[in-house]
């Protein structure tokens, strides 16, 4: 990489130099059609040319061969490919008839990259600030001193703070192979400031001692300079490194949470054995699937919010399949806990099989919306994605939803009351039938929740709730049955220790460990975390 | 005046359960090896190898849920984890038949192949002893039995009832699972052992050592059948019924709990393994995914299809799902998963007390279990009578 | 009171007889077999039990009683090893520390208990409820080929008869009235042969006339046996005659006889009402 | 006022009630008694629709209305004015004294407050308002599930041997309670009890079972003469 | 009797019903056409299809239920390795015939079973070297990351000794598993990261199969690892398992195979027309985006060899037809001609390197001249040596 991007550094300063505040002249044919060689190299040398030009038509050019929406006709000439119709490539003007024979142009990540850094030099004069910023960072991570005549001036020019702070680290990344120590001093010093790996990487470099044992950077200044500047770096990233594995672990127990919130009501509360619960999930997955389809379908400008659509639907739809499951099958077993084992288990074959029917047997595709898709880069490019984010919110929201729910309401009650004695319950005048329907209707809703989930972060197929069941009822009952607090205590403990041993051992080992793990908790604690206590218990 | 324990051991069985066992016993000692043997392939007695090996197949399913069904019918402890001691029992048996190998497999060495090309040089420790008979047969019954000893001991010792023991047996299977499909492990990671040859220097695909396995099968059933009918009619079975019920109350008239839970959970272990390792060399694969706990749900349906508490219902249940789905699998490809489904939803709605409840209801007996206690109405289902 | 029942604690040791004890034997040497001193039980900061100390001596027959929420339940559960004192101690005879010993260890020893709510096999006929609590080897080995010699089957049949249960003995247990499943807990009891019985409202729901005979048994057990009787009803109370302890929020409030108890205005406010 | 008529109901093949006919009057105390094992609590589930009946009809008129209870199911019944006091507690015991309590309120409006009369009668709840029904000594808990039946002010108030547990004040309050509400005229009382002398001087009338008939019935103050307690004991 | 059975042994149901469904019905489009062009020496192709569910031991009673009671002439069929290993026995014992269409990690040869799929020189290793070539982006540091299993276990041990003949050492190279089936991909994408910071250009060689590889993605598009940082080479994700991502963050992963769905030449645009109007006609759900893959590819081409060699040999017995499948050539979708080979019951493949476009298809940015022979035998794993020719 590194030989090609000079490569293309030199011809494109080359090309600056000569045609600052010269004339925006169209491109050439002779370019165009380099354009479209087969040889990587050739081409990248016809976009240098054309990003230090720097015409309009040139950026539209390097824009489309981005998109590959730059085509050759069948005839060999280049055009453009919009969405309205077609344009040439060396006027910009549109052509009749659009050009059937056209193929678009493939690009290769060699030449995504040039096009990239090509932009990147022309964007740093940009005067959008997030295109500014956008091309320091590609500019700082390629720094070298062939773009000392761009970065320089930028530096001079630019307003923002944190441009500039980004692109000073790129100038001192710059000047650390400068001749001066004294440059060289000041550029270590200044890279001190970074929280990258790879400065870190690059500054290690200059304590390193060659074959003789000589070290490689012969004034000692610099070197503790360095020195100084990799443990700062090295501490900000220790530090990145445990909020990293916080955030991972929050991350991942918030999703086992929402994986299971559904059951600590059908099984925690209502004692039902649900092994069709993960399909509950499924039901959630498939109809965020449905809503995201409609609404491209239907509603394609608001194709960013249909995730918000999709909640409410996902909570009906499960909870509509889950009342039915009550309706038709489970109410005849409770008391029989053993019985819903079967049952369900007899459910959940016939869920799946019906998503098979129905969606097929492949995965379907839920995308993230625009707004949940990346993430926030943060301290020590520590990149929290979006898509996490909003979930870990959303468990907090549902989890708040079931506590009101059974906490707070009668409804509550009565369903603990129900579960507790189901007979008696129904001497007090409690239409128990109803009360165990709507129950189950709202656990099957909140594992529709679920799924509306994690199908922004997992798979969506009929056997995605196969994955999630031995989990769920992990956390379900290493909480303690019926335990709200403990169902969260548990997912978030499961999801911190599974990422803490994961950057030790490995996913796998660690999965290993944190089932032993369950199994040894729980003969401490042999009714799970928040046992209920009391005479009643052992009875 | 004491009765011989060869008496009771006939009288826990009544005279129509010796009738049927030794039905059952010509049936798969006689006339199944006459037919396969002597009659020739398109005759219509004949048996063929296929039915063999899957009558083989089910028979070492039907051993497990009679070992499933003596812990949760009479004990009331609910494994989802038996898929575990069943799978060690193969792989203890399946490390004697990759042995049995010898220089025949795709490298001609003596090492199994995943060995070799897995870059193993040598035998890692535990396959010592591996190429005996003898030794394969002792670890059959000793690592599960190990295996389910300790963990039972610190979990009964530790009062660990209900879904929390079943969540941990769970757990235990699905961490052995992980641990079986590393390859550092040392047992062929997923592809596990295959491609075997033979036993005791036999062929293993000889029509008579088919027919050998599959009547061991069948007798291993047997004796099963027998042993778990004694136990579940001796005092043992009733103290086991009584801590199944009211484990306190046993408690407080003297006995330990502990001990009778880790007895009948040990010997529940060591029958599976046993019936894994059967069931090795007639499926001809042992692979981690034995033990998925998917698998080991799988059995207790087995055991509520067929009658809870009831051990002879295990062996029904067993081979009515199996039969189930060898045939809808092949009848019906794409929509066999419904069949099972509502077959199960149909047994627990209308069978409650498995297929063996309805045997029972047809003949007019209701059985002790299902008269039953709960006079408290909770066990009628809501909504009932309206 | 049967024969059989007389063999079986004639048998299993004199009450302070000087002879050299084996561990784990009950020591009877200073006539008291169960010792209580400064018992206390809390939970969640209630006290349930509040520096309560009771001696219960060799073949006495004591009756507790107290309002409801005074402890009597507690303290049972202190001494069949159900709950765990946070002080104090429990002596069973001389030597046997009932807070280092599990359920079964205590009951092996000999002491009994028929619970406040009666709880038995549901499951398992009259019969096998019997068999299953009468004193024998229990460990699991003897289980597994024990059967009943005929002398043991009378011993269940002498039992049926005295909790008037004979009819019942093949159905399950778990389909008789209250009142036939509190008889048929105390024949458990009486199965299991201990040396001390906790007996917890024995008689609730039963007839008046089943009291009475309640009351009769159990008087002609004592001195064989030693009982704890915990009732309400104080005509039961009075036709037992022995010692009355009255607990009251966790301890002793007074001890003596029925009619002293009865007149005492404590005991009164607190318990008998006016 | 409660009508039994021709009520009959069999457990599996045992028939348990026969032909069982009564009426529970309003204002008045009535005491069903017999043996162990006669059959009175399963009466009471019968009535409470908790068992099926074979025949027989179930009627309550209360407040001007009559309703046919026969096979309506037990919130219905409860919905139409019956509190019941059964046999063992049966109080929930994972939720507290005060979550019992308002269970008792199930088919009242969701802000009906806890009538004071049962704090009244039963002080010890008042402390133990926060404390898990099960946690409670039993005792306790038989208070509590008597205090449940009169949270939502029933006019039929079925009670199985509601003293046993209770200690003698007590019983003494509760006797006095049931006094109290039967003479506002606006409760009927079914009572089932063993305890003789209890049954004796709150009856208005009583009913004799055995075998799951009605053998003998009366006014409460014939009870002595109509030798009931010597019929208990044969 | 008429008509030949022919067996069909894919999942369609449990976990590899994602990728297998597919397969049978490509098998039955093939089966399909075949029949309606006059069938197999004048026969009629019956397919027996079964469901082997996902359960190893069940893949082999099936193959033996197929072999024995439905005897079948030739089964097509397995996806994992392992239900090939399972029922590799019961051909060998039965002498039955298997056609196997997915890349495996080799060190197998059975006498009954064509391998229709790629061994690790025919997919991985040419990747690797792309991966090194200047336009691959001339990678010094390498992730093997894959599911923990002997697929991708044996693939990364024949790579990681195909890397040290090219110079980079081992701490260079970082090797990651994860279980079947996990979903959780933060810690590793972190790992990556961090292990790409220091300094020499990484890429990543992903073996993770089957339903890891969405939650894998998801988590690569939403880090932030861009293919132009750190590329993303996969051996087991195609455009069936696209289906099921948002492909728009993953624009420029790669992912190395023998056929890809928009390679464009007649054959293939003939092919995915077939299979489209196949799947619309016999109500597959979504029929309307249905796609095409490399196995499935593979599965096509079987079959064509398979009726060819029956006509060559003029029966349909398994020993005959052995022999007349060593050396069978067919013009497949990929464009090129491929042939079995005389010896060693492999094709030789082209291997084609494509970069994920954001509909979901790959571009072909790298491919071999002509088919390449398969060496079952990797000779990166020793004791193979004398392996070669075979
Ligand atoms: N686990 C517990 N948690 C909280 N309080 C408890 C618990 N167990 C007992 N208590 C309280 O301890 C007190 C003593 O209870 P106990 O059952 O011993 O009373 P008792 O004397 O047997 O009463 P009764 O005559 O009603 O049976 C009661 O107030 C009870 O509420
Ligand atoms: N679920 C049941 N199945 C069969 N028989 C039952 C069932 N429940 C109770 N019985 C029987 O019905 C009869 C009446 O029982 P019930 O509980 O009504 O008696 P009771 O009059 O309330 O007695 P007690 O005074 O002891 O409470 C008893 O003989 C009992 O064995
Ligand atoms: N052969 C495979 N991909 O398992
Ligand atoms: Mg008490
Ligand atoms: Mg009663």
């Amino acid at each position: 990489m590194s030989l090609s991007l000079h490569h293309l550094l030199r011809v494109f300063l080359l090309a600056v130099c000569c045609t600052l505040g010269s004339a925006h002249a169209a491109p050439s044919t002779e370019t165009l059609a380099r354009l479209a060689d087969d040889d990587s190299d050739t081409r990248i040398a016809a976009i240098a040319e054309l990003g230090a030009e720097g015409s309009a038509q040139s950026v539209a050019l390097l824009d489309a061969l981005a998109d590959e929406a730059l085509a050759l006709t069948g005839d060999g000439h280049l055009v453009i490919l919009t969405d309205t119709g077609a344009l040439d490539a060396a006027s910009g003007e549109a052509i009749e008839p659009y050009p059937d024979d056209a193929d678009p142009l493939m690009i290769n990540n060699r030449v995504r990259n040039a096009l990239q850094s090509a932009k990147a030099a022309t964007n740093i004069r940009a005067s959008d600030r997030s295109t500014r910023l956008a091309a320091a960072q590609l500019l700082r991570d390629s720094a070298s001193e062939l773009l000392m005549p761009i970065l320089e001036p930028a530096l001079a020019t630019e307003q923002d703070k944190e441009i500039r702070s980004i692109l000073a680290l790129a100038v001192a990344r710059v000047n650390l192979a400068s001749a001066e120590p004294a440059k060289r001093i000041l550029a270590a010093q200044r890279l001190g400031d970074s929280s990258d790996a790879s400065v870190k990487a690059m500054l290690a470099t200059l304590l390193d001692k060659d074959a003789k044992g000589q070290f490689i950077e012969p004034d000692a200044e610099v070197r503790a300079a360095a020195k100084a500047s990799v443990q700062a770096i090295e501490r900000r990233l220790a530090m990145a490194d445990l909020a990293s594995t916080a955030f991972t672990g929050l991350s991942l127990g918030s999703i086992l949470l929402l994986a299971a919130l559904g059951l600590a009501i059908t099984y925690g509360v209502m004692g039902v054995i649900n092994m069709a619960h993960g399909e509950l999930l499924m039901v959630g997955a498939y109809a965020t699937y449905v809503v995201q389809g409609l609404f491209r379908s239907y509603l394609p400008d608001y194709v960013d919010s249909y995730v918000l659509a999709a909640v409410p639907v996902a909570f009906l739809a499960a909870a509509a399949v889950g009342m039915l499951m009550e309706r038709t099958v489970i109410r005849w077993l409770y008391g029989r806990p053993l019985e819903t084992l079967l049952a369900t288990w007899g459910l959940s074959l016939v869920l799946i099989q019906t998503a098979r029917v129905i969606f097929g047997p492949q995965n379907v595709e839920v995308a993230n919306p625009a707004w949940m898709s990346g993430g926030v880069s943060t301290y020590a490019d520590i990149v929290l994605p979006w898509n996490r984010l909003v979930i870990i919110g959303f468990a907090i929201f549902v989890l708040l939803l079931v506590w009101l729910m059974m906490q707070k309401t009668r409804l509550g009650m009565f369903v603990r009351a129900v579960t507790q004695n189901r007979a008696m319950a129904g001497c007090v005048g409690v239409p128990t039938a109803r009360i165990d329907t709507l129950a189950f209707g709202i656990g099957a809703g909140i594992a529709g929740l679920g799924g509306c989930a994690l199908s922004q972060v997992a798979n969506v197929g009929p056997a995605m709730g196969q994955g999630y069941i031995v989990d769920s009822f992990m956390v379900v009952v290493l909480g303690g049955v019926g335990q709200l607090a403990g169902a969260v205590t548990a997912a978030m403990g499961l999801g911190l220790m599974t990422k803490i041993l994961e950057g030790w051992a490995g996913a796998v080992v660690a999965k290993i460990l944190v089932l032993v793990f369950i199994i040894i908790f729980i003969q401490k604690r042999p009714q799970g975390l928040f046992a209920l206590k009391g005479r009643f218990v052992e009875d | 005046m004491r009765t011989p324990l060869s008496v009771r051991l006939f009288q826990s069985l009544p005279r129509t359960g010796w009738l049927a066992l030794a039905i059952f016993a010509a049936i798969a000692w006689i006339a199944i090896p006459a037919a396969h043997l002597l009659l020739p392939e398109g005759h219509a007695l004949y048996v063929s190898a296929y039915t063999v090996t899957l009558m083989g197949k089910i028979l070492c399913y039907a051993v497990v849920a009679v070992a499933m069904d003596l812990i949760w019918g009479y004990a009331g402890i609910l494994s989802l984890g038996h898929g575990v001691f069943f799978a060690l029992g193969g792989y203890a048996f399946g490390m004697y038949l990759m042995r049995g190998i010898g220089t025949d497999g795709s490298y001609g060495v003596a090492l199994p192949d995943f060995m070799v090309f897995l870059d193993w040089k040598e035998l890692p420790w535990f396959w010592v002893g591996s190429d005996s008979f003898l030794w394969a047969l002792i670890m059959v019954v000793a690592v599960p039995g190990l295996l389910a000893f300790v963990f039972g001991w610190f979990a009964f010792r530790s009062r660990i009832k209900g879904v929390y023991f079943s969540i941990i047996t769970q757990a235990l299977t699905y961490a052995t699972m992980l641990l079986f499909f590393r390859n550092e492990t040392g047992f062929g990671g997923n592809n596990g052992f295959t491609d075997f040859k033979r036993i005791l220097g036999y062929d293993i695909t000889s029509p008579q050592m088919r027919l050998v396995l599959f009547g061991l099968s069948a007798a291993l059933l047997i004796a099963v059948l027998i042993l778990g009918r004694y136990l579940v009619t001796s005092k043992f079975g009733r103290v086991l019924a009584a801590i199944r019920d009211a484990e306190s109350r046993v408690r407080f008239i003297g006995y330990q709990p502990t001990q009778y839970k880790l007895a009948i959970w040990t010997l529940s272990a060591v029958l599976c393994a046993l019936a894994g390792a059967l069931y090795v060399p007639q499926v001809g694969i042992i692979n981690p995914s034995e033990m998925s706990p998917a698998n080991s749900i799988e059995i207790a349906v087995w055991v509520a299809v067929g009658g809870r508490g009831t051990l002879i219902g295990g062996v029904i249940g067993a081979f009515i799902v199996n039969l189930a789905k060898s045939f809808f699998t092949v009848s019906f490809p794409d929509y066999w998963l419904f069949f099972l489904g509502f077959l199960f939803i149909g047994v627990t709605l209308f069978l409650p007390d498995g297929v063996v409840g309805l045997w029972r209801k047809l003949r007019g007996r209701r059985p002790a279990a299902t008269e039953t206690a709960t006079p408290t109405p909770a066990a009628t289902p809501q909504g009932a009578k309206a | 009171m049967s024969t059989t029942m007389h063999d079986g604690i004639a048998s299993s040791g004199r009450a302070g007889d000087s002879h050299v004890l084996r561990p784990g034997e009950l020591d009877l040497s200073h006539k008291v077999i169960l010792y209580l001193e400064d018992i206390s039980v809390s939970f969640d900061g209630f006290k349930a039990l509040n520096n309560l100390s009771l001696t219960i001596d060799a073949g006495e027959l004591r009756a507790i009683i107290g309002p409801n929420g005074a402890g009597k339940t507690t303290m049972m559960d202190v001494i069949t090893g159900k709950t765990r004192p946070d002080s104090g101690k429990a002596f069973f005879g001389q030597t046997l520390d009932l807070t280092r010993m599990n359920e079964p260890e205590i009951a092996h020893a000999g002491i009994g208990r028929k619970f406040q709510k009666p709880t038995i096999f549901e499951n398992h006929s009259v019969f096998e409820n019997l068999e299953l609590a009468m004193k024998t080897d229990k460990r699991v080995w003897k289980s597994l080929f024990a059967q009943l010699s005929g002398e043991e089957r009378d011993r269940v049949s002498d039992t049926l008869k005295r909790i008037r249960l004979q009819t019942e003995a093949d159905r399950p247990a778990g389909l008789l009235s209250h009142g036939q499943k509190q008889w048929l807990e105390i024949g458990m009891l009486l199965m299991q042969e201990p040396r001390l019985l906790l007996l917890d409202e024995p008689v609730a729901g039963m007839t008046d006339e089943e009291t009475e005979r309640t009351a009769e048994l159990f008087v002609s057990l004592a001195g064989q046996h030693s009982l704890v009787v915990v009732e309400h009803d104080m005509s039961f109370v009075e036709a037992l005659g022995g010692q009355v302890t009255v607990l009251h929020e966790g301890s002793v409030l007074a001890e003596g006889s029925l009619a002293k108890v009865q007149a005492d205005p404590r005991v009164i406010e607190v318990y008998l009402g006016r | 006022m409660l009508t039994v008529d021709n009520l009959n109901q069999y457990y599996g093949g045992s028939h348990i009630l026969r032909n069982l006919g009564f009426e529970v009057p309003m204002g008045k105390v009535t005491c069903l008694l017999g043996r162990n094992g006669v059959g009175k609590t399963t009466l009471l589930k019968t009535l409470m629709g908790l068992v099926p009946s074979a025949t027989g009809s179930i009627r309550l008129e209360a407040g001007g209305t009559t309703h046919d209870l026969t096979r309506t199911p037990s919130y219905a019944r409860v919905k139409a004015g019956i509190g019941y006091v059964p046999q063992g507690r049966e109080i929930f015991p994972r939720l507290t004294v005060e979550e019992n309590l308002q269970m008792g309120l199930a088919t009242c409006s969701a802000r009906t407050p806890l009538p004071d009369r049962i704090f009244e009668m039963f002080p010890v709840l008042l402390q133990m308002m926060r404390r898990r029904g099960g946690d409670l000594s039993g005792g306790q808990q038989q208070q509590l599930a008597i205090g449940r039946a009169l949270a939502m002010g029933p006019k039929l108030l079925i009670l199985d041997e509601p003293t046993e547990g209770i200690q003698p004040s007590i019983i003494k309050d509760i006797e006095r309670a049931i006094r109290t509400l039967a003479a506002t005229g606006e409760m009927a009382i079914l009572l089932v009890e063993q305890y003789y002398d209890f049954a004796e001087s709150l009856a208005d009338h009583y009913l004799l079972m055995e075998r799951g008939e009605i053998i003998m019935r009366g006014r409460g103050d014939e009870m002595v003469a109509h030798g009931v307690r010597e019929a208990l004991s044969v | 009797a008429d008509t030949i059975k022919v067996g069909v042994l894919h999942s369609l149901s449990g976990t590899m019903a994602i990728s297998e469904t597919a397969l049978k019905n490509v098998a039955l489009m093939a089966i399909d056409e075949i029949n309606a062009a006059g069938g197999v020496m004048g026969k009629q192709l019956e397919p027996v299809v079964v469901d082997p569910a996902s359960n190893w031991p069940l893949f082999a009673e099936k193959a033996r239920q197929l072999l024995s009671q439905d005897k079948v002439a030739v089964t097509f069929g397995c996806w994992t390795s392992v239900s090939r290993k399972s029922v590799n026995p019961v051909f060998k014992e039965l002498n039955g015939l298997l056609f196997y269409p997915v890349q495996y990690e080799g060190e197998e040869l059975e006498k009954n079973v064509f391998y229709t799929g790629a061994a690790p020189n025919q997919q991985a290793i040419p990747a690797v070297e792309y991966l090194m070539s200047k336009d691959g982006g001339e990678a010094k540091r390498f992730v093997l990351l894959g599911t923990d299993y002997v697929y991708p276990r044996t693939t990364n041990k024949i790579l990681r000794a195909f890397l040290h003949s090219k110079g980079v050492k081992d701490e260079d190279i970082m090797e990651e598993y994860t279980p079947f089936g996990h979903s959780d991909y933060q810690t590793i994408i972190a790992n990556i990261k961090k292990f790409a910071a220091a300094g020499k250009k990484t890429a990543v060689v992903s073996t993770i199969n089957g339903d890891s590889n969405v939650p894998f993605y998801k988590e690569l598009g939403n880090a932030g690892l861009k293919a132009t940082d750190v590329p993303v080479v996969a051996f087991s994700v195609g455009e069936e398992e696209l289906r099921g991502v948002d492909a728009k963050p993953l624009v420029g992963h790669l992912a190395a195979w023998n056929y890809f769905m928009s390679v464009k030449n007649p054959t293939n645009a003939a092919f995915i027309k077939k299979y489209q109007d196949w799947a619309k006609k016999n109500g597959v759900p979504n029929a309307d985006t249905v796609v095409t893959n490399d196995p499935m590819e593979a599965t096509y081409v079987g079959i064509y060899m398979w009726k060819q060699a029956v006509e060559q040999a003029k029966t349909t017995d398994v020993d005959a037809v052995i022999a007349a499948l060593g050396g069978q050539t067919f013009k497949a979708p990929s464009g090129f001609t491929l042939t079995m080979d005389k010896t060693n019951h492999h094709l030789h493949k082209p291997v084609l390197i494509g970069e994920v476009r954001a509909d979901g298809q790959f571009s072909t940015v790298w491919k071999t001249k002509a088919p390449i022979r398969a060496q079952p035998w990797s000779p990166y794993i020793a004791g193979n040596e004398a392996k070669q020719n075979m």
